[in-house]
């Protein structure tokens, strides 16, 4: 039965996008239910079989690995799966009440946002090399149409600069994939360290820059981020979300696949992990001033991911098994709270009709819940406790000090300085009062916003009940701990 | 983990977690709703800690476990010095939110204003009951963050300005916890608070390490506790409503830090190695030119919120300054003093409260014969100040002579000359206010002037005043008997006879 | 040597015409060195023993994107100055001189690489020759594409359709009227034209897709055959735009997808390895499936519109 | 050299000279309706003799009758494909510039 | 190294630094898609070539990945050009401002 879960990762969600194509509300309703509501119940199984045996294979069509594409199952991918099931699926039920089913909205929104989802999953499965380039131009193909569907000139201008920037990503990546293939003899994520071994080192080197080059931008990680604020910012709340929470992951999560899984350890690793490492403190540091600079709402958010992305790199050489569980902790609890955070500021700018910081005021009273689930979510993401961001940030902390790291340490702390800084100037501004005397109002908020704000909410509730939570989800992190960074 | 009766420590802050949403969700306008839910949630929370006293004196304990990161647990009990400021905080908070309901009649944004109050209570109940450092600092900094949205309630440029300053220093302070907290982790893992500390017997060569982690964790906790020169934040956060102010001071936000201060010495380090690393003299230092310098500068103030603030800034330190003198009795000072402190202080700021709200006072020189207007208040007032300056028998002078004599058997004789010192400008500074209030003619202005408050409301606000104050007056009076703060820090330290 | 010569030509050729394409005078210039430079690459597969792709390069790579490109020009050509302009800032100079030496760079780092590469088919490669048989066709190719790495091809049938639905997303938001007309309506000699190279198309198209197995062709290439014909409906106006797609086009879109999934899934189901083949006759369903999606999804792409419907 | 090799020399050779006119009117002629003649009528011919050459060469009915289907496709298109240029290079013009 | 081989080799670096250079420095979108197509051009010749096409039958496995990547071009381009369209239309412009959004 867990093999046919783990297909249908991938395929319920792509069958349900042909089905959402096909005409009539019922179809698209019967799709998001079949591509989209069944994930978590498809990957109880997978999860309990990695507890139980660990990480595997499958091997599409029964032809094995150097010839055939193989699937790979282990904790990483399971973390991935699940942030996509869990933020993906209450991101779509945010979107549901913009892009009824039926609507004619909705009937282009859907069969991509199903497209999307199948090819999150497939490529946080996938164990070859060009499948992944295959999956990686799925994502990109089917996030960017969603972003424009914002309509404004703004979202399309930021569309199309990041479809650019994107396709250029992609063939980078394919022209590394290209040179592999040829130095190795094989696609396969996991045959090759070993087929590496005896190629040419420099050729392993340059394909591996070329490689490298495309996901850092595809990734947005600074300085290669200049896509990312517009476009997340300009998007529809629920592709925002998705956005940020996910899809740039998909490129970092590469990363981490080539850097961590397939890069034979010795001198190249350490330096491209240095070189991570700066790009990471970088990040952090200029997304969080950035952040500090905007005047609009999604604007901070999206920088905010910016800057929350360099978390994610500045670990990397201290290959630790504290660093991985930070890692991938920091993955999980970021996903949720700014998933959290762009789903509010949709609902916020849904109910007053703009997101700059000057029209923010009184919102306690105007979106509440809204803003409640913002400030939640900010917790998280300054890494003030309770939060998943909090215990991330720990994590990092203790095994910077551990490792002697005091650039890596105060880099940490000045980043999440800086996040305290920005998120905490939004909820001033949103508890700012005019004019003390003013009447209250309690502006009328429609149902559908309300439910819309407790999505928002849920999610917030997520990062923040990931600030106790920890232990298992650590555990099963150890355990799938890169071969380069230590035994499983 | 165990939820039974073993867990209390974790419902009772869960009290006011659950009173706090429910405030949230129920919106702004349900306000008896709202009224009934404050004062259950205060109540229960109440009887919770009296269960647990009396289930701690017959012997019992309580403790949840709950591991959070590989290592580090959340981990929450009740000892001694959990009940000391747990009832503290349980019994004024019920108070505060009698005085705060009356005290925001009308006013906007309740809903948000209690809700958050009762995460802050929920925080404080969390730093209380805490049984190591690393959950200490989780509610440390949940702390943190429920009480801004109380100092920028007013959401004003001032309130907003307040904030700012407010978050800079204990957002800062928090950092400068969590690095020594984890320098502690890394070196010694995370150890239970245990009297007497968990660090002796890996001091051997790592004292330079040791030494480092606690400056840093007393600069962090010297924040909120409002040490010099890190206060500068508290007399801004004036700006706050009054039950806000009482909150701070007395009960919440500068009790935690000097409650940090106390557990890292007593729990963590243990006064035999901190005295042997010669980090005691460092706190008792600062701690005493605290208590000087917030005196001295209470005096110049015109303000009486802003007077109070200073006060406090000076009278807080005594609990730092008794308990790194470090004897059994001026340990016992110190803690007494946190209680003491504690009700003294919210009367006070009751008071300010009440002549800003009935009268629109707030300047020192206009309290001139208010005594006449606002007798039961001028009472009050009166009572809390002569407390302050520690006239026997009032609280004041327990903990002040519990410090002196703990300060001449600890070898630390000039501790009481800054006492003597501190106590005369206490005077300076509190007695020109009685004498003000009883001894001066009401000027015509403020005879003729209504009272800006109906007289319901203003005994909404004068009924909590006069239970604080009763308050500090028996833990004064009834100092020698048992259930009294004295007899509990007593039984704590151990008979200093 | 004569051969030598020849790659030597084309290989000038396609540099001098990629050269052209970057730095050609108008866009429309820069479009039809592209075209050519398409068709010249399609010589180079030749050579390269690669007829597959020459089919493919000539059909898709040169004729489907050179007739995209094409009709974009217009329609932009079209749209120019219906709306104000938006001033934007020149590029600077060091930029271009930069992008220069950056570029030079890299081809001499890519050049220096790839010649210390050796120039001959790799482990899986030969794995793919010895394991053809257990397909049953013998185009290699076809082997790879609708067997051994099938999930690729599958996936890239969701690229193709998120194209399709992502250009309808965005063509749906475009003002009424902002489109012009087809190019060549009501040319006499066109509808001669028509009525016999569109049956041709479809002939040819057919014949790539069962010649697929055995020898150059597949579905891709016969795809693209079938959508040239289309295009040509779509060019002379003997199909127009309409506002929603119908059923059967719909259908037809996710055909390819859908029937490749199911067979999939049904192996899966009866405890095969999900994508495996039961046989010849499904990879030519599977391969026709595709051909028909693939024609349709590029038709209704070069359209820029949902659906298309017989002109009146 | 066969026989049959040296006719197919002969008829590609003489298709690339056709080629090679039509190339050079193309380049060489003032205007866009002579230089449609030049290459229509030229490289017409000259795909039907390189056609011819290569189904001689080849020796096979059968790809004798594809190169013939070749040929005459290319005639169709180039017939078309000049028309519609013709036709937009006239509409395109001024009336009083019309040759 | 075979010198077929050679040839194409560096004609698809050439090929591809020209198209890096062209989306660096172009202006229109149009031509910036225009070299993102050759430089995809590129890299199938690579892969081609260095599966062994000047000597004989290619790599299949190689042959295969060419033509799903030119299906994939061709749908990347294909969804590029209905989005200029959209940019054309929303912003009376085919370009990008390169100083906005950055």
């Amino acid at each position: 039965m867990v093999h046919e879960a783990l297909i249908g990762l991938v395929f319920l969600p792509l069958l349900g996008a042909c089905l959402a194509v096909l005409p009539g509300r019922f179809g698209t309703r019967l799709a998001i239910v079949v591509g989209l509501a069944s994930l978590p119940f498809l990957l109880l199984p997978v999860t309990l079989s990695v507890l139980r045996e660990g990480a595997w294979f499958y091997t599409l069509g029964g032809w094995s690995a150097p010839l055939g594409i193989r699937l790979y199952v282990d904790p990483l991918a399971l973390l991935m799966l699940w942030m996509v099931a869990l933020i993906g699926g209450l991101a779509a039920a945010h979107a549901w009440h913009d892009f009824r089913p039926g609507t004619a909205a909705g009937e282009r929104f859907w069969p991509l946002w199903l497209l999307l989802t199948a090819a999150m999953n497939g490529l946080f499965l996938s164990a070859d090399l060009f499948n992944l380039y295959v999956c990686l131009e799925l994502v990109t193909l089917a996030a960017i149409p969603l972003i424009a569907m914002a309509g404004s000139a703004t979202a399309v201008r930021a569309a199309m600069r990041y479809l650019l920037l994107a396709l250029l990503a992609s063939l980078a990546y394919l022209l590394g994939v290209a040179l592999l293939y040829n130095s190795s003899g094989t696609l396969d994520l996991y045959l090759l360290p070993d087929a590496l071994a005896t190629a040419p080192a420099p050729v392993t080197a340059f394909a591996l820059a070329l490689i490298g080059t495309g996901l850092l931008l595809k990734g947005a990680v600074f300085p290669l981020h200049v896509w990312l604020p517009q476009a997340h910012a300009s998007a529809p709340g629920p592709v925002s979300a998705v956005l940020s929470a996910l899809v740039v992951k998909t490129a970092i999560y590469l990363l981490y696949r080539v850097g961590l899984w397939s890069l034979p350890a010795g001198l190249l690793a350490d330096g491209a992990m240095l070189l991570f490492a700066v790009l990471g403190a970088g990040a952090l540091i200029y997304g969080g001033v950035l952040a500090l600079l905007q005047d609009r709402l999604k604007l901070v958010i999206a920088y905010s991911t910016v800057a929350q992305l360099g978390y994610l790199l500045l670990a990397l050489p201290l290959a630790s098994l504290a660093a991985w569980q930070a890692l991938t902790y920091q993955m999980l609890s970021h996903g949720l709270a700014k998933a959290a955070m762009f789903l509010a500021a949709a609902n916020i700018l849904h109910a007053i009709g703009s997101d700059r910081l000057s029209d923010l005021e009184r919102l306690d009273q105007r979106t509440p819940l809204s803003l409640f689930a913002l400030a939640v979510a900010g917790v998280s993401i300054m890494g003030l406790p309770p939060s998943g961001g909090f215990l991330a940030k720990w994590l990092l902390l203790e095994a910077a000090w551990r490792g002697g790291q005091w650039g890596l340490l105060s880099v940490l702390i000045l980043g999440s300085l800086l996040a305290a800084a920005y998120v905490f100037r939004v909820l001033a501004a949103a508890l700012r009062r005019e004019d003390p005397s003013e009447a209250e109002d309690a502006e009328g908020i429609s149902a559908i916003g309300r439910r819309q704000a407790t999505y928002a909410m849920l999610l917030a509730l997520l990062a923040l009940v990931t600030g106790f939570a920890a232990a298992p989800i650590l555990e099963l992190m150890a355990t799938g701990i890169p071969p380069t960074w230590g035994a499983a | 983990m165990n939820f039974g009766w073993q867990a209390l420590p974790v419902y009772v802050v869960l009290t006011s977690v659950v009173t706090g949403i429910l405030i949230f969700a129920l919106g702004e306008a349900r306000q008896r709703m709202r009224t009934a839910l404050n004062l259950a949630g205060a109540l229960v929370k109440l009887i919770l800690i009296l269960v647990m006293l009396l289930a701690i004196q017959t012997g019992a304990s309580f403790e949840f476990r709950m591991p959070v990161l590989p290592g580090l647990d959340l981990l929450l009990h009740a000892d001694r010095l959990t009940m000391l400021f747990a009832t503290l905080s349980a019994l004024l908070w019920l108070v505060t939110t009698v005085y705060a309901i009356g005290y925001l009649e009308q006013s906007p944004n309740r809903a948000r204003f209690f809700g958050f109050f009762s995460l802050c209570v929920a925080a404080t109940m969390g730093v209380a009951s805490a049984g190591n450092l690393f959950t200490f600092f989780i509610f440390y900094e949940l702390l943190t963050l429920a009480t801004w949205p109380l100092v920028v309630h007013r959401g004003t440029p001032e309130a907003f300005a307040a904030g700012r300053l407010y978050l800079t220093y204990t957002l800062i302070g928090g950092v400068l916890v969590l690095v020594g907290l984890i320098w502690l982790t890394a070196l010694a893992g995370s150890g239970d608070f245990i009297v007497g500390g968990t660090l002796a017997p890996i001091a051997a060569g790592n004292e330079a390490a040791l030494r480092g982690i606690f400056v840093l964790l007393m600069l962090g906790f010297g924040v909120k506790a409002a040490l010099l020169p890190l206060h500068s934040w508290l007399p801004r956060a004036m700006v706050a409503p009054a039950p806000v102010s009482a909150l701070l001071h007395a009960v919440a936000v500068v009790k935690a830090g000097a409650f940090g201060l106390v557990r890292l010495i007593q729990d963590v380090f243990g006064f035999e190695l901190a005295l042997a690393l010669g980090l005691t003299d460092l706190l008792t230092w600062l701690a005493a030119a605290t208590v000087i310098y917030g005196s001295v500068l209470a005096l110049r103030q015109s303000d009486l919120k802003r007077r109070l603030a200073f006060s406090t800034v000076s009278q807080v330190s005594y609990i730092a300054l008794g308990v790194a003198t470090g004897s059994a009795l001026a340990t016992i000072g110190g803690l007494v003093h946190l209680v003491h402190q504690g009700m003294t202080k919210i009367t006070l700021f009751f008071c300010a409260g009440n002549y800003a709200e009935g009268l629109g006072v707030h300047a020192v020189e206009e309290l001139d014969g208010l005594g006449q207007r606002m007798p039961v208040t001028s009472v009050c007032f009166t009572l809390g100040a002569l407390g302050m300056i520690g006239v026997p028998p009032l609280a004041g002078f327990i903990t002040k002579w519990h410090l002196g004599a703990g300060a001449i058997t600890a070898g630390a004789p000039w501790v009481v000359a800054v006492l003597a010192a501190s106590t005369l400008l206490n005077a300076a500074y509190f007695l020109p206010l009685v004498h003000r209030l009883w001894f001066r003619p009401l000027p015509a202005t403020m005879a003729a002037r209504e009272l800006g408050i109906s007289g319901r409301r203003l005994q909404a606000l004068v009924g909590p005043t006069m239970i604080v104050a009763m308050l500090a007056l028996f833990a004064g009076l009834l100092a020698g008997t048992p259930g009294s703060p004295l007899f509990w820090a007593q039984r704590m330290i151990g008979d200093p006879a | 040597m004569i051969e030598i010569a020849i790659d030597l030509i084309i290989a000038m050729g396609v540099v001098g015409l990629a050269l052209q394409t970057i730095l050609g005078a108008s866009v429309f210039r820069a479009i039809l060195m592209f075209i050519v430079f398409g068709l010249l690459m399609a010589m180079a597969w030749a050579r390269l023993h690669a007829p597959d792709l020459a089919l493919a390069e000539a059909a898709i790579g040169a004729g489907i994107t050179g007739a995209l490109l094409l009709v974009t020009w217009r329609r932009l050509q079209a749209m120019d100055g219906r709306t104000p302009r938006v001033g934007i800032a020149a590029r600077a100079p060091w930029l271009s001189i930069a992008s220069g030496i950056f570029a030079a760079a890299l081809i001499v780092a890519l050049g220096w690489v790839s010649l210390s590469l050796p120039a001959e088919p790799a482990a899986a490669g030969e794995l793919a020759w010895q394991r053809l048989p257990e397909v049953g066709v013998s185009n290699p190719v076809t082997g790879v594409l609708l067997a051994f790495r099938a999930y690729d091809t599958l996936m890239e049938m969701g690229v193709l359709l998120a194209a399709w639905l992502g250009a309808r997303a965005v063509a749906s938001e475009l003002r009424p009227g902002a489109l012009p007309g087809p190019a060549h309506a009501e040319v006499p000699l066109v509808g001669a034209l028509l009525s016999l190279v569109v049956p041709i198309s479809l002939l040819v198209a057919v014949y790539l897709l069962q010649a697929g197995g055995s020898a150059p062709g597949g579905a891709f290439q016969g795809g693209a055959v079938l959508a040239a014909g289309g295009v040509l409906l779509c060019l002379s106006g003997r199909l127009e735009a309409a506002e929603r797609s119908s059923i059967t086009e719909r259908i037809g879109l996710v055909l390819g997808l859908a029937v490749f999934s199911c067979i999939g899934l049904v192996m899966l189901f009866m405890g095969e390895p999900m994508l495996a083949m039961p046989g010849v006759w499904a990879i030519y369903l599977v391969e026709t499936a595709l051909l028909l999606s693939i024609a349709l999804t590029l038709v209704l792409l070069f359209a820029a519109a949902p659906g298309l419907r017989r002109a009146p | 050299m066969t026989l049959q090799e040296t006719i197919a020399a002969v008829l590609l050779a003489a298709g690339c000279l056709f080629y090679i006119a039509g190339t050079i009117g193309l380049l060489r002629f003032p205007d866009v309706y002579s230089r449609l003649h030049a290459l229509t009528k030229a490289d017409n011919l000259g795909l039907l003799l390189v056609a011819s050459g290569l189904a001689v060469q080849s020796g096979s009915l059968r790809i004798g009758a594809v190169l013939l289907i070749v040929w005459l496709l290319g005639l169709l298109a180039a017939t078309v494909s000049c028309h519609l240029i013709a036709r937009h290079a006239l509409h395109a013009t001024p009336p009083e510039r019309r040759p | 190294m075979n010198t077929t081989a050679l040839i194409y080799l560096l004609t698809a670096a050439a090929v591809f630094g020209i198209g890096v250079h062209g989306l660096l420095q172009a202006r229109q979108v149009l031509r910036q898609l225009l070299a993102i197509n050759l430089m995809g051009g590129a890299i199938f010749l690579l892969l081609i070539t260095l599966g062994g096409g000047a000597v004989g039958p290619p790599d299949p496995v190689p042959q295969a990945m060419v033509l799903t990547g030119i299906v994939i071009a061709v749908s990347a381009t294909a969804f590029a050009l209905a989005l200029l369209l959209r940019l054309q239309d929303a912003t009376g412009t085919s370009e990008l401002d390169p100083n906005d959004g950055a």
